[in-house]
């Protein structure tokens, strides 16, 4: 039942200091159909977005929704055309309640109050629809980051949307809630809803699209039909060259152990203990909420231990704060990468050079020439694109932002680094340029937490696996036993 | 004991008759073991300062229970404090206003409640004893010494002045109007040039520095206080070398003990007007407050002594009242 | 709802419960309905300010011109009682109109101009602080009509001040527009992020304009009040009310980075002030050990509301791994 | 890195440059090498101070109670040299330990008890302001030792005033630690995001101290400047300290929410309020109608600054099509 044109894009272009965001793209999507939208980190996938919702101005161009042809839209003009985002950041307000953001922007009223008791009933029916169980009344702070993306789907879809953008909506789920949101996708199309669906994992692309558009530097490349294509053509357009989805072999095998972890209590989770070796990548499996970011920040020293202790090269780890964790050799990438990872607002150089400042100084004071060095150095390994290293973090897409934060620890040569979700919201090629990095430093001797949510890559990556349920461990599989079903077995608690 | 001793401060230091009027005059549920004085006065003023310090002394000495509030210059700060004075049982309230209308209202409820309300250098119409500043005739002592001393050295040349006033007070403006008129009247040959407020010897500084830079040949510069006293002759020093000291005059009221010692180091500033100082209000007050307890007659209204402090008289007046 | 205000504002409310309970035991005359109406009286104006203020706080934004929008409202309306002899109550209208103006004047020159709040409202306080002494000459105006006198200094029954009820109205009123209304949703969000409200379709320069108009609308009710209270108008009146209010909200628990607060805190803040002030008073302590005290409870009571605050947060935390287990 | 500086400071340079412009064309006297020494003198307590402010609001912190910091440094100070006969250069160095104490206390508090660094400071200012006065009862303490007297009024070749030269050369070690040491970036790094930078292994902890350690050192030798100016130390002098300082902050494009600013905005900052006040002082206007007219200019000066910023960024965005076409 997919139809006429719905909306439309005639020749945008976006212009942002020094980067051409959007360059003359045009295209059409089609009523009723799932259209997706891949591109590397940085093409210019969410400025596109923002043109339609009406978040930014194009620079030059007119979008069409339903023969009406726009110059700029607003916020608000966007949604009475019928358009909803779920947006690639929160757009939650974290002290109100999951029913007032779900109808933040239109409240429903009684008179001139507030009508919570409705708003909370069509909230909860929202949650039925989606089949979560959420107390609409919850403060979306105490929500984890799984459930305050359903609530931004719940917000998205409660306007009666026609055209539904999805900006990488499955970035901070699990499997199981990404089978939760595929459902919701297919009621939502058979419905008659446009849905406009953004994402860098490719087989979500294939599982539920109808049509793929293509875009590279801000160019717009092609659009091809999702049944009449595969995997790797529309990697080809998306880099440039060829290049294969896999996970790559390492040399080195795991040696002597660097790390015991005994019965490892605090910060919500309980009783852990395993081991870790140089050289090995060890992966850490589990559900939403399942303590595994929590445990991470026990062993990096950014939480206080409860009880149990940490040998780290055979001496007991008593570290009061990350300063004396990051000088013990131990660095972390945190998830949530704008909040934890980086500094936004100030430059690449000093987010790279941030954790070793002392390092290149004398007496506290920089020595400013091989500050630039060192972050020279690493942003030519590394490959970060930019224009300059005095340029603000805030201004490159996400994969470089995640390059940079690599960077930072790399420059700092740490024995062990965990890496918390190292690919969430990725394109192909950087994953790919991740994994080798990971791989490099497995082979050079460092020992690798990695946390992942993508089952593929936690599967690909790991030398053993430590699963995590609701705090606890639940066992450890070793590489002969690893295998997608026996770490869902694990994860839901089932021995 | 303490009574005892009490009594013999009262025949020593006032010469108090017990009457019967002492009964009538208080209250139900007021002691007459003690006697509870509350103040209210901005703390940040120097004089005021010292006033509150020596009544405090006297106040004891005397037997009277003193309580001191800062009301930061802030009107309703004040009220509330005397309301809160009302609500502690004081039996005197002494009120230097800091706008006097703003405290009729609530004066009036105190004396209903059979307070004694004691007014400080503003008149408050509901009040029962009243220590009066004659605002325009202590600024018209200041610009009357100016005048003299321009004459002196300038005989009748055409002399430029300049003004530190403060128009945030109505009194104060008072002292400014009566500054300018004795100067117009005695040395009309002489020229206002600038005028700039000064509260704290900072601001008097800062405006001493500024009149120099824009008008060179001024050679007086009036106050209105001792901030802008001391604070000019601090400035005016940066402009002028020491030998040309005596050919410039500053002129103050209030008297402190910096003002009185510039005017004896042979500085910029020749005069200031005292109004009795700091202290000498301090033991008055208490003094008015006394007789009320006793009952003593008194005047309801009194005036402060107005006395021009120069070379002459300064080091006896230093003397008397800040040698420790 | 009432069990996460509870927790919220317990600390401050633990805090004032302490002072009250000390005062009363020290002092005999402390515990007395006339005081307890005594400082909601001295209290009022401020109070009635902070409302303004942590609507505008909570939106992160702050408004620093209070004081002289204070000095400068009573100074206009009691010139229009006597100079031109305008009625009270329509003097007082035209007051709150112009404490309106004002307000939307600093809401709109922040929103269009977008410098930081903090700034255009000092700048703003220095410009109603000029106007208003050249209205007066820095000279006070007094003596109004006696009707008008009383809604500040009379009481209804003999006991309850009519100022009081005002302040109570106020109280509910501004409660009534932070939790039942379209706005006071707006304001959390805009303090709490603005970017996501832009994207939610909060059309967030009205808000912002609402909040400053506001503002402006409950200080020149307050001011009224307070130039009824004095019966005396002087342009140095308000000063430092800003201060006062600001005191008030952050020790109230109303964040100075927006986003966080609620009246109720406020208010609790503004009453612990305003006991300890009128407490000390009372007690005849020494003027300038009164101040330490002041500012050593005020920190002792911020302190032990932030790690009440913390320390429930743990229990919570502690309470979920308990609850899987 | 110059360019970036020159560009961010230029907005209010510009400012200044108008406000010099303007009063050397309309007043003769403005525009004299003794008037300038005298701006000088009149703002480098604050602009002294500013430094130390500016480290803490790049922090994310605010310190209201350097007004009061100054009152109880300069009366301490005056109080071991005229009380005790302590030789003035031993009571400046006391002076300046009892300074970087009350800084580090300030820090302290805010560090352990996460409470808010404005009400922090706001009780400190409290306690200062009656400590101060315990010690001197409101009376002041003055004629000083000539030699100490010298660092705050006389002239080296009877030209340039000595407090210029430790404004200039605090303005330096300001400026070195800001931009040259490691602290200087620990400061930006937690103002910008503070969780990111303690996962960085900035102890913030440690820095947080630091900067209110070194807000109170730089407070401390403002007020020693300005003691030895005044020769008269009285508890009232600091008052409203805070306020000027953080004006001068502001309107130098030194953000409230931390992160951003540098040392030459603040003193930027300082000389446009100098200019002002000094220019129109000279100019002899009206002081009410000066209020106004420090209010209005502030405002424009902001507001320009915040446009030429926006518009820079058009510029750019306009040249960057010229340039892909
Ligand atoms: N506000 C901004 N200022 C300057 N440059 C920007 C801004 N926003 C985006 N850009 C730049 O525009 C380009 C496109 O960014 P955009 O966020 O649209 O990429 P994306 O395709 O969504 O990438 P990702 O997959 O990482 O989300 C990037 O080079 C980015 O650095
Ligand atoms: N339904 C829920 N509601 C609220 N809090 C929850 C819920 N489930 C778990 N939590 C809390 O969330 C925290 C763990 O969440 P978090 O998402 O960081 O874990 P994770 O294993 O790292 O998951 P992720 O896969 O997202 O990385 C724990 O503190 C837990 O108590
Ligand atoms: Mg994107
Ligand atoms: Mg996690």
């Amino acid at each position: 039942m997919v139809g006429d044109t719905i909306l439309k894009l005639n020749h945008i272009s976006k212009l942002y200091p020094g980067v051409t965001a959007l360059n003359n793209i045009c295209m059409e999507f089609r009523e009723g159909e799932i259209h997706a939208i891949v591109g590397e980190n940085g093409a210019g996938k969410s400025t596109m977005i923002k043109t339609i919702s009406g978040a930014i101005e194009p620079t030059q161009g007119t979008i069409e929704i339903l023969g009406e042809i726009f110059n700029k839209l607003s916020p608000k003009i966007s949604r009475q055309k019928g358009v909803a985002v779920i947006y690639q950041e929160f757009t939650l307000i974290p002290v109100l309640s999951a029913a007032e953001n779900i109808f933040m922007g239109e409240f429903l009223m009684n008179g001139i109050v507030l009508d919570n008791k409705e708003m909370g009933k069509k909230a909860s029916e929202l949650f039925e629809r989606l089949q979560v169980k959420i107390d609409p009344k919850t403060k979306v702070a105490d929500l984890t980051t799984g459930f305050q993306q359903i609530v931004e789907i719940a917000k998205a879809i409660s306007k009666k949307a026609k055209i539904l953008i999805m900006d990488e909506p499955s970035a901070p789920l699990t499997i199981t809630e990404v089978e939760v949101m595929y459902n919701i996708i297919d009621t939502l199309k058979e419905q008659g809803v446009t849905i406009i669906y953004i994402s860098h994992r490719l087989e979500e692309i294939f599982r539920l699209s109808d049509r793929v558009t293509i875009i590279r530097d801000g160019c717009y490349v092609t659009t091809l039909n999702t049944k009449d294509t595969n995997k790797q053509e529309v990697i080809k357009y998306m880099v440039g060259r060829e290049l294969t989805e896999s996970y790559p072999e390492r040399t080195n095998k795991a040696a002597e152990t660097v790390m015991n972890v005994h019965n490892l209590t605090g910060n919500g989770v309980k009783s852990i203990s395993f081991n870790l070796k140089r050289g090995e990548i060890l992966g850490m499996g589990g559900l939403v909420g399942a303590g595994r970011t929590e445990l991470a920040q026990l062993i990096f020293g950014s939480e206080k231990i409860v009880s149990g202790e940490i040998i780290y090269k055979g001496k007991a780890l008593t570290v009061k704060n990350c300063e004396q964790s990051i000088n013990a050799g131990i660095s972390m990438i945190p998830e949530d990468r704008k909040r934890h990872g980086v500094i936004l607002d100030m430059t690449i150089k000093d987010n790279i050079t941030m954790p070793s400042l002392k390092r290149i100084s004398k007496r506290n004071v920089i020595n400013q020439k091989k500050e630039i060095e060192v972050t020279k150095l690493y942003q030519n390994s590394l490959e970060i694109k930019t224009p300059s290293i005095f340029q603000y973090v805030k201004n490159l897409s996400g994969g470089n932002q995640q390059k940079v934060v690599l960077a930072k620890w790399l420059a700092r040569n740490p024995d062990i680094i965990i890496f918390d979700e190292p690919t969430r919201g990725i394109d192909v090629g950087a994953k790919q340029e991740i994994y080798q990095i990971m791989n490099n430093l497995a082979n050079e001797g460092k020992a690798i937490i990695m946390i992942s949510s993508d089952m593929e890559e936690l599967i690909g990556m790991s030398d053993r696996i430590v699963v995590l349920n609701k705090g606890r461990m639940t066992g450890i599989l070793e590489k002969k036993d690893i295998s997608q079903e026996n770490i869902l077995l694990k994860a839901v608690g089932a021995n | 004991g303490s009574k005892e001793s009490n009594t013999d401060e009262k025949s020593s230091t006032a010469d108090v008759t017990n009457t019967s009027e002492v009964t009538n005059t208080a209250k139900e549920g007021q002691s007459l073991d003690t006697y509870k004085v509350g103040m209210t006065f901005n703390l940040g003023n120097l004089t005021w300062a010292e006033l509150t310090e020596e009544a405090k002394k006297k106040g004891e000495s005397l037997g009277l229970e003193v309580t001191v509030q800062n009301d930061n210059d802030d009107v309703t700060t004040q009220v509330s404090q005397i309301e809160n004075f009302i609500q502690a049982g004081m039996n005197a309230i002494v009120v230097a206003a800091v706008e006097s209308n703003a405290v009729e209202d609530v004066c009036q409820e105190a004396r209903d409640a059979g307070i004694k309300i004691i007014a400080y250098t503003q008149t408050i119409e509901n009040s029962d004893a009243q220590y009066l500043v004659d605002a325009y005739n202590t600024g018209y002592a200041c610009g009357e010494a100016a005048s003299n001393w321009i004459k002196e050295n300038y005989g009748d040349q055409e002399v430029e002045w300049a003004l530190e006033d403060l128009p945030k007070y109505p009194e104060i403006i008072d002292r400014a109007n009566g500054i300018k008129d004795a100067i117009a009247k005695i040395a009309p040959n002489a020229k206002l040039v600038a005028t700039q407020p000064a509260e704290v010897m900072e601001d008097g500084q800062k405006n001493a520095e500024n009149f120099m830079q824009s008008n060179p040949n001024i050679k007086v510069i009036c106050s209105i206080g001792s901030g802008g006293g001391a604070g000019a002759n601090e400035g005016v020093k940066s402009y002028i070398s020491k030998d040309e000291y005596s050919t410039f005059g500053i002129f103050g009221i209030d008297a402190t003990e910096q003002e009185i010692m510039n005017i004896i180091n042979g500085d910029p500033q020749k005069v200031s007007i005292s109004l009795g100082g700091g202290a000498t209000h301090g033991d008055v007050l208490m003094e008015i407050a006394y007789n009320f307890w006793t009952g003593k007659e008194q005047e309801t209204k009194q005036y402060m002594p107005i006395t021009v402090i120069d070379s002459s008289n300064a080091q006896q007046y230093y003397d008397e009242h800040f040698k420790k | 709802m009432e069990k996460i205000l509870r927790r919220k504002e317990f600390g401050v409310l633990m805090v004032l419960f302490a002072l009250i309970v000390f005062f009363s035991i020290v002092s005999p005359q402390f515990l007395q309905a006339k005081n307890f109406f005594n400082i909601t009286k001295q209290i009022a104006t401020v109070g009635i300010v902070s409302v303004g203020f942590t609507f505008v706080l909570i939106t992160g934004g702050i408004d620093l011109s209070v004081g002289y929008q204070i000095s400068l409202d009573i100074v206009v309306v009691a010139v229009l009682m006597r100079t031109f002899g305008v009625p009270w109550f329509l003097a007082c209208i035209i007051g709150i109109i112009l404490g309106i103006i004002i307000g939307l004047i600093n809401g709109m020159i922040i929103v269009k101009s977008h410098v930081a709040p903090l700034i255009v409202t000092l700048s703003m306080m220095t410009i109603l602080k000029g106007l208003s002494y050249l209205i007066t000459n820095g000279l006070a105006i007094f003596k109004f009509d006696k009707s008008f006198v009383a809604l500040g200094q009379e009481t209804i029954g003999g006991v309850i001040p009519i100022s009081l009820l005002f302040f109570v109205a106020i109280i509910i009123i501004g409660g009534f527009i932070l939790n039942k209304t379209v706005y006071g949703r707006y304001f959390y969000a805009i303090g709490n992020n603005v970017e996501a409200a832009k994207l939610s379709g909060v059309n967030v320069e009205r808000v912002q304009l609402l909040a400053y108009g506001l503002c402006g609308f409950f200080t020149s009710i307050g001011a009224i009040l307070m130039l009824a209270r004095l019966n005396s108008a002087q342009s140095s009146t308000g000063d430092g009310y800003e201060f006062n209010s600001l005191t008030a909200c952050v020790v109230g628990g109303v964040s100075a980075n927006g986003g966080k607060g609620t009246i109720a805190g406020a208010i609790i803040g503004c009453l612990i002030v305003g006991v300890l002030q009128n407490g000390l008073a009372i007690m005849n302590i020494n003027e300038y050990i009164q101040e330490v005290i002041k500012g050593v409870v005020l920190l002792i009571a911020v302190v032990y509301d932030t790690l009440s605050l913390l320390r429930n947060e743990k229990i919570k935390k502690i309470k979920t791994i308990n609850a899987d287990n």
